[in-house]
């Protein structure tokens, strides 16, 4: 019998070794965010990992600062972690995304002062094309051609061709070893259902080697509906649910 | 000088060309102000990157808020009727495949070119490109929304970028606190002025040259 | 207002000139085909087709053999028509397709004969290249590259690259003037929701300058529901629902 | 000539290396017999080109038809819990990702350098490809499933093919009624071999040089 749930956070991530390629989902909400995936890895310890992410993330300071500004309009989550924290520990060896930097002068993420300091590398890369280069590890396209880059430094050391006239980049596929995504609801055959905007979570689900999805509840099989499901269980490795009450400390093993 | 415009009237400006039924992104910071000056009378689906369409306004209280549906930038807002949600490749699938009818993106310089540089902060180690690169390039139309210059008085409409380019011979239009430009052919032409406000003094602030076509009009809201 | 809803099949694909380029969606059940568009189609009179489809259509004759075989099992629809319409009455001048031929010796498509008699064209390609065709086509992007294909006649006269050792065609993306799918529920806004297997239905809408949708039933908008949409409106510029009575004759108006 | 094998006996050869959790896509006309003799106690997740993921078997009376399940063939089957329904794209970017453990797939020529031929049929105009050279290309596993010979004694198994080909190096088993073979560095390798049958007797029904270890056994489903 498939079932790809396991039972904790630091179970899930046991074996992802240092120097590892890592997808992560979530952006734009701190309640899309795979939090516990997060916090785990940096409670495993391991290093030199190379990220993918739209956001190099706010790290904890910069939240309980949002904590705070939210605070009128909505309880940002106390049991939010994102990059930022993996950064701040010195685990990072290289981030390839499309926000790396707080906006705004004042806001300087760990991101920042870790490239600032020249212990991490950056490759900067536009949101639509990052997506789609994960998208195409998933899909098993080699490599495609998109009319966005040409002339700008994110074409730089890439082949430029002509289609119909409009210069395209040619980009390639960015698979990794694992993949952390965060999901609503999951059965037992790893089927997702998301809920909000799916962001890089539903993109990078079966992009990596390992997918790992932490969700809010595991419901029994049949429960999400053929026409509901929107990752089919055939991308996705590794199930874990998140605590239902909110554990706010990163380094509280889960 | 005369006096600049509020950014609820350059809202007004750039939310004017909001066609019924037009697929709208505005990106972050001037830009998310447009939502609130749909003209009247007109359905807009309003597209977010992270895989949001059609949401409504703002969320102005925690009894509005539905911690799910967010925007790019932190921000609640709330669910309409017909609402979407995606993942992040299915939403730049409808960027790249040109499904989205206008962008409006801030900008640091624009360039008679039509060139877009809205990525580097001033003093940052690193800047940021979002998606903005997509949503510029492959738009049916995009327009630059920004202060007719720095806060240090420099132009931000000049012959030539000088900073790091999010998109190339993409903008079409260029709304500012002072003026709307249209990038023609290699040229920045002056289209509408804000009241109160000569040609001469807007070349003044602006780092390249304007055509000044016979039909320059005052911006009006009328 | 937004409002893409039309009154009749007929005022739906009213401007489909002859020469157009063709998505047309569905395959394996007579209850995916998007019948009374094609049924449309034969009586708007447009020739010198060019289709992209799964497959090239069983036609009248046949449909009516299947109706009887499938008789234990289920009532195959009397508005069921295919490509294979279109095909008999000389309609198309090239196709596009995985599936050209009826399987076994003795089931002979209309398709098949008009390429015997030289009527017609066939580029055929695999379903996996087609599909990816169509979503590039989509999705904005111009070409790219698949491990599938190399050393077979699918990659004759297309380039042919190495991406880790293993070779690679690359493929085109396939846009087209209209699209003709099924889907199941719409709102006024062109969002639709699908049952059952989604097949070249979902991944035409949008790949098209205009996209026609055929549909059970249009319900209010909210109704279908932001995590329950699988076809966003903007991907489709206009709705038409399906009698709620079958007609069962092709060249009846409606 | 010894007695072939009946085709559920060809399937049930198949289905042992169906492993519990297996993703497995089956292809027209004699593979499809595999879903029937999934091995007692493993749960396997099939993959129907159209979009289907993890339906259960096919319905036997009008009365378990829901018209929108149905797989390829124009085949109604149940639905099953779990089960996922997906576009086109969807269902072969999963095959192309490598997200698919096991395909079987019918043959008309199979050769010794794995090459597959499945699209001809003699006698017609076209020959449909389908969704096989995806499968056959990027599938972890593709079994190749037939009869021995055609129905005029040639045999299938070849040295090279000569009919136009579905995916090159793509075989990595050949179940037919008559033995087991693997391809492996351009040999085909005979491992099981049905009752009753001697090595020499089934060489001269193929078409290629078969290589015999000497861990030859006898096909056994025990």
């Amino acid at each position: 019998m498939i079932n790809k749930v396991v039972a904790t956070f630091d179970e899930a991530v046991a074996d992802i070794p240092s120097g590892a390629m890592i997808h992560c989902g979530g952006f734009a909400s701190p309640f899309n965010m795979p939090s516990y995936l997060i916090a785990a890895l940096a409670r495993q310890g391991a290093s030199g990992l190379t990220f993918a992410s739209t956001s190099a993330g706010t790290g904890v300071e910069i939240a309980a600062r949002l904590r705070a500004q939210m605070a009128p309009l909505v309880d940002w989550p106390l049991d939010y972690w994102d990059l930022g924290l993996l950064a701040d520990l010195g685990r990072m060896r290289k981030l390839i995304t499309s926000f790396p930097a707080g906006t705004g002068r004042e806001t300087v993420w760990p991101f920042e002062r870790a490239l600032e300091r020249g212990e991490v590398e950056l490759e900067l890369i536009g949101q639509g094309s990052l997506a789609e280069r994960i998208r195409a590890a998933k899909a098993g396209i080699a490599a495609f051609y998109t009319p966005v880059g040409p002339g700008t430094a994110t074409a730089e050391g890439k082949e430029v061709r002509d289609f119909g006239g409009v210069p395209h980049v040619m980009e390639t596929a960015l698979p990794a070893d694992f993949a952390l995504v965060r999901a609503y609801r999951a059965d037992r055959l790893g089927n997702l259902v998301f809920r909000g905007p799916r962001t890089f979570n539903q993109t990078m689900a079966g992009a990596a080697r390992v997918t790992i999805a932490e969700v809010e509840e595991v419901v029994p099989l049949g429960e999400l509906g053929p026409e509901a499901i929107h990752t089919p269980g055939v991308y996705v490795q590794r199930v874990v649910v998140r605590p239902s009450t909110p554990i706010p400390s990163w380094d509280t093993p889960c | 000088m005369p006096e600049r415009l509020d950014l609820s009237v350059m809202a007004m400006v750039v939310a004017r060309e909001f066609q019924d039924g037009a697929v709208v992104n505005l990106g972050i910071g001037l830009p998310l102000t447009c939502a609130s000056y749909v003209p009247e009378g007109r359905e807009v689906i309003l597209h977010s990157e992270h895989g949001l369409l059609g949401n409504g306004r703002l969320a102005q209280d925690r009894s509005e808020v539905d911690p799910y549906v967010f925007i790019v930038g932190n921000r609640p807002v709330l669910a309409a009727p017909g609402m979407t949600f995606l993942s992040h490749d299915e939403s730049f699938a409808i960027v790249r495949g040109g499904h989205i009818d206008i962008t409006v993106l801030g900008g640091l310089q624009v360039d008679a070119a039509g060139n877009l540089a809205n990525t580097h902060v001033p003093g940052k180690i690193a800047g940021n490109l979002g998606g903005a690169p997509d949503l510029a390039t492959c738009a049916k139309r995009t327009v630059g929304m920004m202060y007719h210059t720095t806060r240090d008085g420099e132009p931000k409409v000049v012959e030539r970028c000088t900073m790091p380019l999010t998109a190339v011979a993409c903008v079409d239009r260029i709304v500012t606190d002072v003026a709307v430009m249209d990038i023609e052919a290699g040229r920045v032409v002056l289209r509408e002025i804000a009241p109160g406000w000569s040609v001469e003094e807007v070349q003044a602030l602006t780092g390249a040259r304007l055509v000044v076509p016979l039909d320059l009009r005052e911006i009006s809201l009328g």
